[in-house]
């Protein structure tokens, strides 16, 4: 009964959308809006090929300093909320119980696991000018690191690094940002103060590519975080303070 | 402007936020006290901002260089200051609170501060920001950082508690990204400023229902009434002075956004209409359901529920007089809240149950914690001499003036309703034999210089109600005024 | 064809969400929940990229290929507050994750049902 | 410094000081509550500037305060009774615990009752209304008993009852524009007979509920009876008088004047109505407080009355009534806390014959049982005499006999009262008990004599409220100093009559003391003949259980008539209902979640009738 009702309200909120969208024809380019002068300015002004990216780091870095909040957000939380007394000092480590995988796998996450990191790179270091950017870098990179983790038992993540990649990565961020408040022309915070160099050009874009660099290490390190709590606190025993 | 920019409202507690494990690692304290520093900063430069404001000259700050339109912009006007720079006072005033408040470890305290840093940055974020979509991203970092506030206690039913927050609070997003998306489709902006130019062009049928995806995305987060099943499972708990910062900081950021995109960006006739009933209905379910709570902080965030819903009455009316008296209301349940959740903080700090019961006769041996939390319950039941006392009354006056007697007679009925919940408590606490063998938590001095301050801040408003009221008044103007504010956000638009 | 489309690619936008939608509000099983949420912020996000789309339009990157040429680009903002709003899908799936984790830990089930501890 | 902003700081630092003298020690709080108990009066009558004003504006809200003529006699009562019960209460609450909190709040209660007086404008009338509201109701659950039902009951009808007056003061503000009394006043004739009623009765259901009148009397036998009695005569004497005060000026300004009369015959006959039931209850009441409780409730009812009928002369008699009635309640409620302090009791079946072991309290309440009962050369005659004459000559017949068969009744308790406390026989276990402290006798005295005093020479009270009924719109009202003259053209002259009864009542007192010592003998209470019925030692056999056992028989079926369980009714019916709309919340995250389905669903399907699209 309850899913028939659910269903009808689904119903209902279909038909209202969808004759809401309907009057926004798929494909049609109906807006003048903010969208020409950012396909105008990208390549002209900043340098910077793929107008995604540019949007991304630059008109809207706002909006991914807060993205890049959400996650480290995320890995702060996963963390609070899985914490336990883990006894780091007693020098027992966390174990995972997961069977080990088969040596087949074991040896082609091997072979896999520098070439995802690689590409992972090669993504996040280009963002500016092929599809892709930091998080998309971040996420491969943190694919390989699950690879290995799902596939050995034994392989475990220093925690210590990752924060102080974290810390290094973030922190960059929020500081060439704030460099833009004094070198840059409006004195604006998030605004590109290096040289824009020339389009299609690796070191173009000004701080876009380091930024987009420092997110990627940044989205690679929490995600691998995350991936790495949730795989491992599991096991431990009991944490006294429950129930 | 380099040193009181409002750009370090955000970035200076997101860049404390990431780099606080590296300050852990060189001296452990510092985890503690770093955010304070950050806290008292930020608290300063709000209030050397907003002390200095020239009446209808918001600071307008555009980042990454782009003017607004095109990049995103923050505004600092006599509105969003006042809301910011209550938000900044209270942060502070939360980690006075909860510097040693509970001794949970370093690891775990490095995280608390973290997301409370966060929940601050989010939450200011979502007040000052020009642009919408941005205001989505800071309500997000808001939302997930209460999640895992909400969740910090192990051992309660806090996980329990902050899922039912995390399934609504994903159906707000979704819906608030519904309605940008349908916005930006038709304006092709996401400027707010510019939205609210372009929005008289917008098909009425089309602007009706991006209203009410907003009003479903943004009423959650402003707890109104059919959505906010998650308030009192999570002030409940969180740990205390998270209840104090949500009442004071998540809850204002979600009805300011919501009274931003319903006075400034998207006119839609009829939209305050349903606001006055749904605030209605708010506080009609929550001060009843308040009533006959057994646990007391579950009551108190029932009576938040009931606040806020009397906060969206009051902006509902559309006037002049409706927005000076919902600010009030607003100001007040900030601070009377946070004092409130703070003193009960400690009243129940070690009864596992939580009961209202379990506080009989605590005024004798919590005099202090008592004693604030009695100030709070007289104040937010609008008794005078204290401030809750002028923000109800000015909040009738409003409504009187919109000729809505019926409304009066049924907010003060339900205030009848408060009355008793509140004196119930404070007969117990202070006229009734203590129970044996209670375990008593005495408050540590910075929880009592945290409270002290809201109750001066109380008392000091409530006998003298013009400390604020001039500001009030001017954020009021400010935000009635919406040509000017377009005006100052987009000066080179001709209006037309 | 333009109907078509329009019809066909929200209409799939739209039964994703909805399909997310119904198994948050019906499935029992948290992670059933959770898993549901996904797919509604899945829907949603392929929602975004299709109102961003124009008629043969290009991916809107200044390739040396299409420098200097007359075509027609794809509204790229659309594509950047996507990217933003699956991360934030992200980050809020892991934390529901965690917290699926942690009611079954002390519930010892994940039937949503069972789990009301808090109430009224 | 402006005299009035000075005697409400004088009284909030009072407060304070008496907070912290009681929080150092005890002896150093007494003495400063005893100095401040001073100095208010003091300062009131001597230091006071009558015609001075204070006006200020706070949140765009004009706040005036300045005293007339009626407000002035209203303090007189707050003046007088509030220091006598101060210093009283030292006495009485000696060695009691929280003692800080207990002055605090007394004090704090005078200053709000004091502020009332002085207000100009609704905003700070019902500022002070609120102060006087929390600071009794924390003296109503002082001692800890019966704080869910007495207390909350409290809170609830006085929260009912302010809030009420709040709605009307927004209604005006919203038709005149302003909050000021006489704006309101003034404007009053040109609204619409809607507004007129909706304000008017607004006011007047705050105001009665304070005077405690019919419907609305339920939270006072409680609230009366379980504060510590010191706060209660103020409580009955004064803080009751509020009431009377604002609907003073409500049914006599307003509607009285403005053809209206209505309404305030409906208030009349709720006072009279009041006054009978309260006073049967009263008859049966077994503890001494309770009926002093109930006779209070009687009492406001006959002064309503008078107001409510609004004409010169019965106002005049409620006002002298009221005056009257704050005295010698306060005296009878000053003895009955010294009974209980020094007999540990106030039950009228277990306490007697305390006349000579407290000969001091039992003058006094003497003196005030006669005020009380109207009997002759007492004020309370000559009040009586003036509400009788209205309203015969304004045709309320019916009301006459009300009032008059709620008069007679009333010297059963008032009999009661003096013979279980005071009279009969002394119980062995009484022995012990001693006249109360000098701090506790003084102000009874003082009160007493007061009321000897007017009934030799009303005139001395009439005067001022002559004076003060010129605020009501009633000029030139005709008062004689000990003389009372009446429309049939009789007069008598008090001060003979006045003589004349206290030489016979001493020449009989000395006649009887005579003769009750050559033919009396001693018997115990406990030897009662029965026949042939078993007396169990847990048989309450004292002759003042069951005192009129008969006549409560007769009137059974209007006491069965309890309103107090309606409204217990309506109050778990509420609970229940509470307790039903909270399920709505039925902690499935689910649910939850449907709830915004579904509120979405209900908002895109009326978005027509909504938005209008």
């Amino acid at each position: 009964m309850k899913k028939v009702i659910i269903i009808g309200f689904l119903g209902v909120i279909a038909y209202y959308l969808l004759s809401a969208f309907a009057s926004v024809p798929f494909g049609a380019d109906l807006i003048k809006g903010v969208k020409d002068f950012y396909l105008d300015k990208s390549p002209n002004d900043l340098k910077v090929a793929n107008v995604v990216t540019s949007i991304v780091v630059n008109f809207r870095g706002f909006d991914t300093l807060g993205e890049v909040t959400v996650l480290f957000l995320a890995s702060t939380a996963l963390g609070s909320i899985l914490y336990r007394r883990r006894s780091h000092d007693s020098g027992l480590n966390p174990q995972r119980t997961a069977p080990e995988a088969s040596a087949l796998v074991q040896t082609g996450a091997k072979v896999i696991f520098p070439f995802t990191i690689m590409l992972g790179a090669y993504i996040f270091i280009h963002g500016h000018l092929t599809p892709g950017g930091g998080f998309q870098g971040g996420a491969i990179i943190a694919t390989g690191f699950l690879l290995m983790l799902v596939s050995y038992r034994k392989f475990f993540i220093e925690h210590n690094a990752l924060t102080w990649i974290e810390a290094i990565a973030g922190s960059t961020f929020v500081i060439l940002g704030l460099l833009g408040l004094v070198y840059a022309n409006n004195h604006n915070f998030l605004e590109n103060f290096l040289p824009a160099g020339k389009l299609n050009d690796l070191l173009s874009g000004g701080i876009i590519g380091i930024i987009y660099v420092a997110v990627g290490f940044k989205v690679g390190a929490e995600i691998t975080g995350i991936l790495d709590t949730l795989l491992t606190v599991k096991e431990t025993g009991l944490d006294p303070e429950e129930n | 402007m380099v040193i009181s920019d409002p750009v370090y409202f955000i970035a200076l507690p997101l860049l404390t936020a990431f780099l606080l494990p590296l300050f852990g690692k060189i001296y452990k304290p510092l985890i503690g006290i770093i955010p304070g520093l950050v806290f008292a900063f930020i608290a300063y430069i709000s209030f050397d901002l907003y002390l200095n404001l020239v009446p209808g000259k918001p600071i307008v700050i555009q980042l990454a260089g782009w003017a607004p339109p095109w990049g995103i912009n923050l505004v600092f006007s006599e509105f969003s200051g006042f809301v910011v720079t209550l938000i900044t006072f209270l942060a502070f005033l939360v980690w006075v609170y909860s510097y040693n408040f509970k001794k949970v470890g370093f690891d775990n305290s490095k995280k608390y501060f973290t997301l409370l840093m966060l929940l601050v940055a989010g939450s200011i974020g979502v007040v000052l920001t020009g642009d919408i979509f941005n205001m989505f991203v800071f309500l997000e970092i808001t939302a997930i950082s209460s999640y895992g506030l909400t969740a910090f206690y192990k051992g309660r039913d806090s996980a329990e508690a902050a899922f039912k927050f995390l399934l609504i609070g994903s159906l707000s997003s979704t819906f608030i990204l519904l309605a940008i998306l349908l916005l930006y489709k038709q304006v092709g902006t996401l400027n707010m400023a510019e939205i609210a130019v372009k929005a008289q062009s917008i098909d009425p049928k089309m602007k009706s229902i991006i209203a009410i995806l907003f009003m479903i995305g943004l009423g959650i987060e402003a707890e109104m009434f059919p959505m906010n099943g998650w308030v009192p499972d999570a002030y409940s708990q969180a740990p205390g002075p998270v209840a104090a910062s949500f009442a004071g900081m998540l809850a204002k950021s979600g009805i300011y956004a919501l009274v931003r995109v319903f006075y400034t960006v998207l006119e839609v006739d009829g939209i305050f209409d349903l606001l006055l009933i749904m605030g209605i209905l708010t506080i009609i379910f929550a001060e009843f359901s308040a009533m006959r709570q057994t646990r007391l902080r579950r009551m108190l965030a029932y009576s938040s529920i009931g606040q806020m819903g009397l906060i969206m009455v009051a902006f509902s009316f559309n006037t002049k007089a409706g927005i000076f008296a919902g600010l009030f209301l607003m100001f007040n349940h900030a601070i009377i809240k946070s004092l409130l959740f703070l003193a009960s903080g400690f009243l129940t700090y070690s009864t596992k149950q939580k009961k209202i019961r379990d506080l009989d006769g605590f005024g004798k041996i919590m005099p202090f914690t008592s004693l604030m939390f009695g100030l709070g319950a007289f104040a937010i039941v609008g008794l005078p001499p204290f401030s809750g006392f002028w923000g109800k009354l000015n909040m009738l006056v409003a409504t009187a003036d919109s000729n809505l007697y019926f409304v009066i007679a049924l907010i003060l009925l339900v205030a009848v309703v408060e009355v008793v919940y509140y004196f119930k408590v404070i007969g117990r606490l202070y006229f009734r034999q203590q129970h044996k063998e209670v375990e008593v938590h005495k408050p540590t001095w910075n929880a009592i210089a945290a409270m002290s301050v809201l109750a001066i801040v109380i008392i000091g408003v409530g006998i003298y109600p013009d400390l604020i009221t001039d500001y009030l008044t001017k954020a009021t103007n400010e935000l009635f005024d919406k040509a000017s504010y377009i005006h100052n956000v987009l000066p080179n638009l001709s209006l037309n | 064809m333009q109907e078509f489309l329009t019809y066909g690619i929200y209409g799939t936008a739209f039964f994703l969400m909805l399909l997310g939608l119904y198994a948050a509000l019906v499935k029992k099983n948290l992670v059933k929940i959770v898993i549901g949420l996904s797919v509604l912020d899945s829907g949603l996000h392929l929602l975004f990229v299709a109102v961003g789309y124009i008629s043969n339009g290009t991916a809107p990157i200044f390739s040396p290929a299409v420098v200097g040429k007359n075509v027609v680009m794809v509204d790229p903002v659309p594509q950047a507050l996507v990217l933003t709003a699956i991360v934030i899908g992200f980050g809020v799936t892991a934390v529901a994750l965690a917290l699926v984790v942690r009611l079954y830990r002390k519930h010892n089930t994940t039937n949503i049902d069972e789990i009301k501890n808090l109430k009224w | 410094m402006n005299s009035l902003v000075l005697l409400l700081l004088i009284i909030a630092g009072g407060a304070l000081l008496s907070y912290f003298g009681h929080r150092i020690n005890q002896l150093l709080g007494n003495i400063t509550v005893f100095i401040v108990a001073l100095i208010i009066p003091i300062y009131w009558f001597t230091q006071v500037d009558f015609t001075e004003t204070v006006s200020l504006t706070i949140s765009g809200f004009h706040l005036e305060w300045g005293y007339n003529m009626y407000g002035k006699l209203f303090s007189m009562i707050v003046m007088i009774l509030s220091p006598l019960a101060l210093i009283y209460a030292i006495g009485y609450m000696k060695d009691q615990k929280k003692l800080a909190t207990f002055y605090f709040s007394f004090l704090f209660s005078i200053l709000g009752m004091t502020g009332i007086l002085m207000s100009r404008d609704f905003v700070s009338l019902f500022i002070f209304w609120e102060i006087m509201t929390w600071s009794s109701y924390l003296l109503v659950i002082f001692f800890g008993k019966d704080v869910e039902k007495t207390g909350i009951k409290y809170m609830v009808f006085s929260a009912l009852g302010a809030y009420a007056m709040l709605m009307a003061i927004v209604i005006i503000n919203n038709n005149t524009g302003s909050m000021m009394l006489a704006d309101y006043f003034t404007a009053f004739g040109g609204f619409s007979l809607q507004t007129k009623l909706l304000t008017g009765i607004l006011l007047m259901f705050g105001f009665a509920l304070k005077s405690a009148v019919m419907p609305l009397h339920v939270w006072a036998p409680g609230a009366y009876s379980n504060t510590p009695m010191a706060y209660t005569s103020v409580f009955s004497g004064a803080l009751s008088k509020m009431g009377i005060y604002g609907l003073g000026f409500v049914v006599v300004n307003l509607f009285a004047h403005a053809n209206m009369s209505i309404v305030g015959d409906v208030l009349a006959w709720l006072g009279a109505i009041t006054a009978v039931l309260a006073t049967f209850s009263a008859i049966f009441q077994d503890d001494a407080k309770k009926l002093l409780a109930y006779s209070s409730i009687a009492q406001l009812g006959y002064i309503v009355t008078g107001i409510g009928i609004g004409t010169e002369l019965s106002v005049m008699a409620g006002l002298y009534l009221a005056i009257l009635h704050a005295a010698f309640k306060g005296v009878l409620f000053m003895a009955v806390g010294a009974v209980e302090r020094q007999a540990g009791s106030t039950d009228m079946t277990v306490v007697s014959g305390l006349v000579r072991k407290m000969p001091f309290t039992f003058f006094a309440s003497l003196i005030a049982i006669i005020a009380l009962a109207g009997i002759p050369p007492l004020g309370g005659f000559v009040a009586k005499w003036m509400l009788y004459e209205s309203l015969i000559t304004n045709g309320n017949f019916l009301m006459v006999i009300m009032i008059f068969l709620s008069s007679t009744a009333a010297f059963l308790y008032c009999y009661k009262f003096l013979f279980g406390l005071f009279l009969g026989q002394q119980e062995p276990e009484f022995d012990h008990v001693k006249e109360a402290s000098p701090l506790m006798v003084v102000p009874m005295i003082l009160l007493s004599l007061f009321l000897m005093v007017t009934g030799a020479y009303p005139g001395i009270v009439l005067k001022y409220i002559a004076a003060g009924m010129t605020n009501l719109g009633f000029h030139d009202v005709s008062w004689q100093m000990s003389v009372l003259t009446n429309t049939w053209g009789d007069s008598v002259n008090f001060q003979h009559i006045f003589l004349a009864v206290v030489v016979v009542f001493v020449a009989f007192l000395i006649f009887l003391t005579w003769r009750g010592y050559k033919h009396s003998t001693k018997v115990s209470t406990k030897d009662i003949s029965v026949s042939g019925e078993m007396i169990k030692p847990e048989d309450n056999m004292t002759y003042s259980k069951d005192f009129y056992k008969p006549f409560e028989r007769v009137l059974q079926p209007i006491l069965k008539w309890k309103i107090n369980k309606y409204y217990d009714e309506f109050g778990k019916g509420l609970e229940a209902l509470f307790d039903f709309m909270r399920r709505i919340y039925t902690g499935n995250g689910q649910t939850y979640a449907v709830y915004v389905i579904t509120f979405l669903v209900i908002l895109l399907v009326f978005s027509k009738s909504i938005f209008g699209y």
